[in-house]
């Protein structure tokens, strides 16, 4: 830990760096809210007790050394591939909690199969889908979470509908499939929204204690470095534009996993 | 209204201004005179002010956790954010 | 005659910017030439930097491990390249960003008041050609005006009036590191 | 333990779970889907994991989770199925992580056909993916083989934490030949010491094959060199017959080496002194041996079911001074004992000073 | 036309533009992204076909579409993207039809890092998927070079009907150099005659890599091979310098043959009769010139930015006899001239008898 | 065409062998519905008059060869990949008609990121979707539509619920999309069903001819060979086992898409 | 009721029996007698009933498009299955 | 010794099941042996065959292409296998479904009334077993008690009813052609 000045002896500690959490610079932009989910994740881990039973498989993505950022167990999946590396160790260590990060690149592209048959299968890990709308690690293309008309640096004049057709809302068509338990859409952008954000990933982990199935929490996530905005501006695109495109709100949630 | 504080570990703090905007008090600045080993100017409470309530909203929204929040003692002590990892 | 230089700072300080008017510069005198970026991620929040060789031969690798010239902008990439720079190569740095204290006397170095020079050039966002004009008053492989002229003739300026507060900046960084050249050698 | 007879095949699934394959993930394709299906049925009856993939990219990746998670874990497929599976074998090899995979090799490129071919020996001995690596590559030559080397695989991964390739082909896997299984190995008690277990009591574990930075990108390379060189050094691996006194050496793995044992065999019997060298392990090529036995003849002649791959191993060992004859068969085709003995004559005579046919002895 | 500054990756965008690409599908991954988004600028102004496939593997299989459909195709990629289209490379390899395909190499394995490197010489030059196939291979050792290289692989593929690989790395494809571009070829008026366009006043068409019977199989192989025999007659491409008199001969080619050209050059400068040798077609490797030079000289050094792969190819044209030195970074590092001229001089100076130096006169 | 006897005189030929149908010995097993599955598209594209401007993209699967099986121009894709690769086609050639014919293994596991991505980009093509709940091709194991407690190669006790999960519906889950079309299950088991079939088959011919986007028809259709049954009695599997599981039904009809 | 007939193609079919269960006549047998090329025992038309209706539904549901359907000329031609490729 | 064994037919006939008989029947004799089957998309509809080499030497290729013995149970394998019989081999077939004329005079060719055998023996599904009795009767590599006593050492048949009428299968296979043999050599 790097020093933090004394605390004023009168005060009591009412938050603190999670333990969770590792305690090194990430290599995520300024105000990126990648790093919000990060500590909320850690947060969640604590606050139930996982983390020395908790495995993180990291994506390809800005999120490439998340395994590096939580004092836990991790590994790293080839783009795309989480979900199935997360069901590998799940089916071998039935008793540890594990989980993927990742981003809309990630799972909803190159993934999206992975995602789709470990949520069919009903495979009891949590998948922490971070959707900030863009390829924020190789510098801002266009993902299939693009909004319509959005400009990326491969969708120059704007991302044309319906070539190459409307943005893929991932909760939505998880949601469908019989074996997905818990699937949420939650937003980074406000107060409110984190402490729900929050709660989901609670719940989501939650659920996989429970053995209830396939867990997923979708995070709207800002990338202010590829949206070309400070940020705060950042936080308000969301809440503008994606919000009104990708409402948050419980996409599914099984009978079992209301009670927990 | 509670008296509260808040520790910036500046090391780690990218200035991203993301507590500055949310602070519901306005009680947090960047200080652009300094700068941090990974080149950021952090942020800093304007301890002078003593306005902060200890409510913790900077704290929810550090992408990179390097507020901690201290509130005086309470009765019932308030746990919206985040989980207590005291003594 | 072989410069080899790297020009660093943050994302937004224009230092791709700066090794390209190098570049075209060099092109348009004749000379080989290679640019390199920094890429990917490295470049996130942290350290943008690019590297030009300018050569009157064949330029093996544009990788430059050892610069000949060094134009740092920021704290970050002052400790990761001020050690790097060759012995008898130059070293200039924007000092409104970085106060340390050099202690290499194998090379030139210089300490540019960059932000100061370039707010009186016009606009603060000309610092990186501040510095650029004072490395070439100190390394004088191209004259600034040739850098004027490509800035121009390339159209790499955004706008008339852009060109304009580059080429004063040229010029501020110039005549900074002249009268500190004199200074010295006087 | 009394001699079965197996499907090559099922011969390579029960002697991976005997030396205790924990976890399987795989998906169907022929000449291997027995492979699959039979421990579709055996993994469950014995609690252990047994899972059929979405595709060969998420079988791939869930060995590669599994070998994460400390199991001893497998999967098998096919021309194409192993072209889906490169990136996650370089992610596995780039991990220093053990996993054992078992190509089947049919005739390609493209659809191609499932008939036993050698088409991939570059892509297993090579590539196996991108970056600068090869796995541990074992060629079986018998049903028999097949079972020893299954075993072995398993061995030499977990020794060297390292990614081993199990090449068979069409004709290995459809096969029933006797052959005798190992007995079952007990699974081990505990997890070796990289496995992703939960940072209970110790420091948190990593696994990943990213190294940002080219300095470590090359220490870590440098650390699979020297791995490499370590087991081209140790585990090189051939059989020879009928060497001691040969002037003409056939060279053949798998498949194509047990054929062409038969034609070295008849050539014996028409008095030419051929000897067959047959590589086991393909990566590292035992070239040590081969060297030895190249000096010592006046020519010899390459076996394959391909273009001519191993060719160049062959090739490499014999410098430029020993003639190398080639005899392939390409796209699903298997050579008969007379067509390599008809290519053996051919060469022998164009090569062998002494060539007049003297009857000799037949000797194993 | 005039010269300009331009990054590897754009310029190569543009040379194909010019040499009549007409779709174009790819998937972002550095170090060539910069390719993929200037296209995704420039296809659609000219009313041509750009998309962001949802995957290395997608991009692959619709280039293989757009190719059936007979229009000039390319993708581009790296490491773990060209893992991915493994099987699609070697299906457009068994269907004998032309495309492109950019391979922007970086460190390896497993994801590795972003920084140039060659380490996927073997994945590119012997297996390129699965089955008994060679891409047509091309390395660009600058961005002059990449784009006339790119015009090339456009007319080989046409004319071969096959698979062309222009294997660049981080450092061709992200740096700037000056340039001169290729005029703008009007697009073809007419589909090639293979092409599918409806099955209109002519017998259906169809395209396949399927031969269930061994014996078309082979007969498909065989029309393969000798495809690729006549490429490795005619196709054959390198470049030398200081080669007349040289004694000793570096090899190498993209960056590092040019790394290597600085490094003779100094070489010279100090007395060193070392001449240069550079691979333009990987695969066909120019062994013919390579072995008539090798004839000549003492020693060789092989410098490449991986373990040594490549090497391969020059031990094979070299033999046993003379000695052949190896410099190789790995991981994303790529070497300095000074590293190579002090290999060069230590390999020198073993190999080359009378190795004092003299004070040589230096040319181009 | 080989010699088919001489017609009565007295009599008007009512069907006859498709033209777009080629004449040829198919692979399939006696009484397997891929070859109904295949004559209704004939029927369709002669129908429509397409054969001149349709082209096929076969799958890996029993349907291997289908690219013979028709007088079209026709091309095969690696297993899965036949959206990506009729994507290729129709963007060069946004004239002619494309067509992908994929059995559920192909579409359903190792192929489903390919027809998303292609449904979800509103492509204008047209998919053929085979669903037998098994691997024929490869010799029965299970498919990511096989029934829960269907016995197959791969399955041997049976496929168990939820492990490896709930059978995949693939109409229901592209319908879900926007880019999708028309996108409709039809069953090949009776003759009421197999001519509603061929009308579906042909309205998303029309809808790929109109431009509509994507489309796609699913047909539950039989492997006697793998079943283990003889041909009547597998399409009483059919109508007993899997229509009450795979209800046949119209899951997205664009409102441009009903006036065809 | 009409009067119709039917065509197999022997050589095409596979002897599955399909058209056998459809035919709402039971006009169709297998061959047990007649092997075709491939092996299989065709199926055949029980001519002498003369019951067949020209209905089609034997060709609607062979998989092998091995049976033409031919009917009495009517006033108005049915058309429930297929395209008409008559002359 | 080397005997190279094809059984073909349809895939019901139960071929695979013959050779696999005889591999063990030859494993258990202490003979070499490999069996390879047709597999894959072939065996659909069409022909389903196996090949069966036993030798007491090593076996190069399982592979089959000229067979000293061919058991052919149906028409289609006739026409594919029959040609392909090496001179001076065996040609067992099924007369119950295969009606060519023989015009080889190189090889022994038997045509047996496998179906009709086989019912006598008690189920039409033996008539494999009546094809390798008659089969073995003309190639006497092996004793077909070996393979009774092969059947019910390795539980190979599915009940002790199917055993007992697969020994009589292959008793009435060997009668059949012993008589003809004797009718031919007499
Ligand atoms: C197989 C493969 N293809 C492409 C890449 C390059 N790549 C790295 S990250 C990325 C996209 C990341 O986007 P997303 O998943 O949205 O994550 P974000 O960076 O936005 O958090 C891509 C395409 C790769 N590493 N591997
Ligand atoms: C990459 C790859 N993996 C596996 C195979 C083997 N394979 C061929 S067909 C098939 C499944 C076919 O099943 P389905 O798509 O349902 O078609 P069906 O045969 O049932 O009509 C498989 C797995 C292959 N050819 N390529
Ligand atoms: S590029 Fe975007 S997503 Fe990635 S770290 Fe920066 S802001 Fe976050
Ligand atoms: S705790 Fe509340 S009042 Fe205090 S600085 Fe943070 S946000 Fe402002
Ligand atoms: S939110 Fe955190 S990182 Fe951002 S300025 Fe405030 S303290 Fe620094
Ligand atoms: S295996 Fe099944 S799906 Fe394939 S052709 Fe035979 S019956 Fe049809
Ligand atoms: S047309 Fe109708 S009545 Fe005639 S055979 Fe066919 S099904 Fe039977
Ligand atoms: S449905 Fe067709 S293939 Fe089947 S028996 Fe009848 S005519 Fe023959
Ligand atoms: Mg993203
Ligand atoms: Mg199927």
């Amino acid at each position: 830990m790097s020093p933090i000045p004394m605390v004023p002896p009168a005060m009591e500690p009412v938050y603190q760096h999670p333990l969770a959490l590792a305690d090194v610079h990430t290599t995520y932009c300024p105000g990126c809210t990648h790093g919000i989910a990060h500590r909320l994740i850690a947060e969640a881990i604590d606050e139930l007790g996982l983390r020395e039973r908790a495995i993180l498989v990291a994506p390809v993505g800005c999120a490439v050394f998340s395994y590096e950022y939580f004092n836990m167990d991790g590994c790293e999946a080839p783009h795309g591939r989480a979900p199935a590396m997360a069901t590998g160790i799940k089916r071998c260590q039935p008793d540890q909690i594990v989980m993927t990060y990742q981003g809309d690149g990630d799972l909803a592209s190159i993934g999206i199969g992975e995602a789709i048959h470990a949520a069919s299968r009903a495979e009891p890990i949590t998948i922490i889908f971070v959707n900030n709308a863009i390829y924020g690690m190789t510098g801002g293309q266009m993902a299939p979470t693009t909004l319509a008309g959005q400009k990326t640096t491969s969708s120059p004049a704007g991302r044309a509908i319906p070539i190459p057709g409307q943005p893929l809302h991932i909760s939505e068509l998880l949601a469908g499939l019989p074996g997905s338990a818990y699937v949420v859409r939650r937003s980074l952008h406000d107060a409110a929204n984190i402490r729900k954000a929050k709660k989901a990933i609670v719940t989501a982990l939650k659920v996989q204690m429970a053995g209830l199935g396939f867990s997923l929490v979708e995070l709207l996530s800002s990338c202010p470095t590829n949206w070309g905005m400070t940020p705060p501006q950042a936080l308000d695109w969301i809440k503008t534009n994606m919000l009104p495109i990708y409402p948050v709100g419980d996409y599914k949630i099984v009978e079992a996993a209301k009670q927990l | 209204m509670s008296r509260g504080t808040i520790r910036i570990d500046v090391d780690h703090c990218k200035g991203c201004t993301l507590c500055v905007s949310a602070c519901p008090q306005e009680v947090i600045v960047i200080n652009s005179e300094q700068v941090n080993g990974h080149g950021y100017h952090p942020a800093q409470l304007k301890e002078e002010e003593k306005h902060c309530t200890g409510c913790g909203i900077c704290a929810l929204f550090c992408p990179d956790a390097c507020i901690s929040v201290y509130r005086e003692p309470m009765l019932h002590p308030a746990k919206e954010v985040g989980v207590w990892h005291g003594n | 005659m072989q410069e080899s230089v790297i020009v660093a700072g943050f994302g937004g300080q224009g230092v791709l910017f700066a090794g390209q008017a190098l570049a075209y510069a060099a092109m348009d005198t004749g000379y080989q030439v290679t640019w390199m970026p920094s890429y990917g991620p490295e470049m996130r929040g942290g350290t943008a930097y690019c590297m030009v060789v300018v050569s009157d031969q064949h330029i093996g690798s544009p990788v430059v491990t050892q610069p000949t010239l060094a134009i740092l902008l920021n704290g970050p990439s002052y400790s990761r390249f001020a050690p790097t720079v060759a012995a008898g190569g130059a070293l200039i740095y924007n000092a409104s960003l970085i106060n340390e204290a050099q202690t290499r006397d194998d090379i030139l170095t210089l300490d540019v008041p960059g932000l100061k020079l370039a707010e009186v050039a016009g606009d603060s966002r000309a610092l990186n050609m501040v510095l650029v004009g004072a490395a070439l008053a100190v390394r004088p492989f191209m004259t600034a005006d040739r850098i004027k002229h490509t800035l121009d003739s390339h159209h790499l300026a955004k706008s008339p009036d852009m060109l304009a507060i580059n080429c004063r900046a040229l010029d501020m960084g110039a005549a900074f590191a002249e009268s500190f050249i004199s200074s010295r050698t006087s | 333990m009394a001699r079965q007879l197996m499907k090559g095949n099922v011969a390579i699934a029960e002697a991976a779970l005997r030396a205790g394959l924990e976890a399987y993930f795989g998906y169907p394709i022929t000449p291997q889907t027995e492979l699959l299906e039979y421990l579709a049925q055996r993994m469950p009856e014995l609690g252990r994991v047994f899972l059929q993939a979405e595709s060969e990219i998420a079988a791939i990746n869930m060995v590669y989770g599994a070998a994460c998670a400390g199991a001893r874990t497998m999967t098998s497929s096919s021309g194409p199925g192993m072209s889906l599976m490169q990136e996650g074998l370089s992610y596995i090899a780039g991990s220093d992580i053990p996993a054992v995979v078992v190509d089947v090799m049919r005739g390609g490129p493209g659809l191609g056909n499932i008939q036993p071919s050698q088409s991939d020996y570059f892509q297993v001995t090579r590539s196996a993916g991108h970056g600068d690596y090869h796995p541990i590559v074992l060629a079986p030559g018998s049903v028999q083989e097949a079972v020893d080397l299954t075993v072995l695989a398993f061995d030499l991964a977990d020794h060297y934490r390292h990614l081993v390739i199990l090449a068979a082909d069409g004709l290995i896997g459809q096969m029933m030949e006797p052959c005798e299984l190992p007995p079952m190995r007990p699974l081990p008690s505990s997890k070796p010491d990289y496995a992703l277990t939960g940072a209970k009591d110790r420091p948190a574990r990593r696994i990943a094959s990213l190294y940002l930075k080219p300095e470590d990108g090359e220490a870590h390379n440098r650390k699979i060199q020297a791995r490499l060189a370590q087991i081209r050094e140790s585990e090189q691996r051939s059989v020879e017959h009928f060497t001691e006194d040969a002037d003409f050496l056939v060279i053949g793995y798998g498949s194509a080496g047990r054929i062409a044992y038969s034609a070295v065999e008849a050539a014996r019997a028409q008095g030419l002194r051929a000897g067959l060298f047959r590589p086991i392990s393909l990566y590292p090529f035992p070239d040590i041996r081969l060297s030895q036995l190249l000096a010592q003849v006046e020519g010899c002649l390459v076996v394959e079911m391909n273009a001519g791959q191993m060719l160049e191993d062959v090739r490499l060992a014999a410098g430029h001074d020993l003639p190398v004859a080639f005899y392939g068969r390409m796209g699903g085709m298997v050579p008969t004992t007379e067509d390599v003995l008809s290519a053996l004559k051919s060469a022998y005579s164009e090569f062998v000073a002494e060539s007049a046919p003297v009857v000799g002895k037949v000797k194993g």
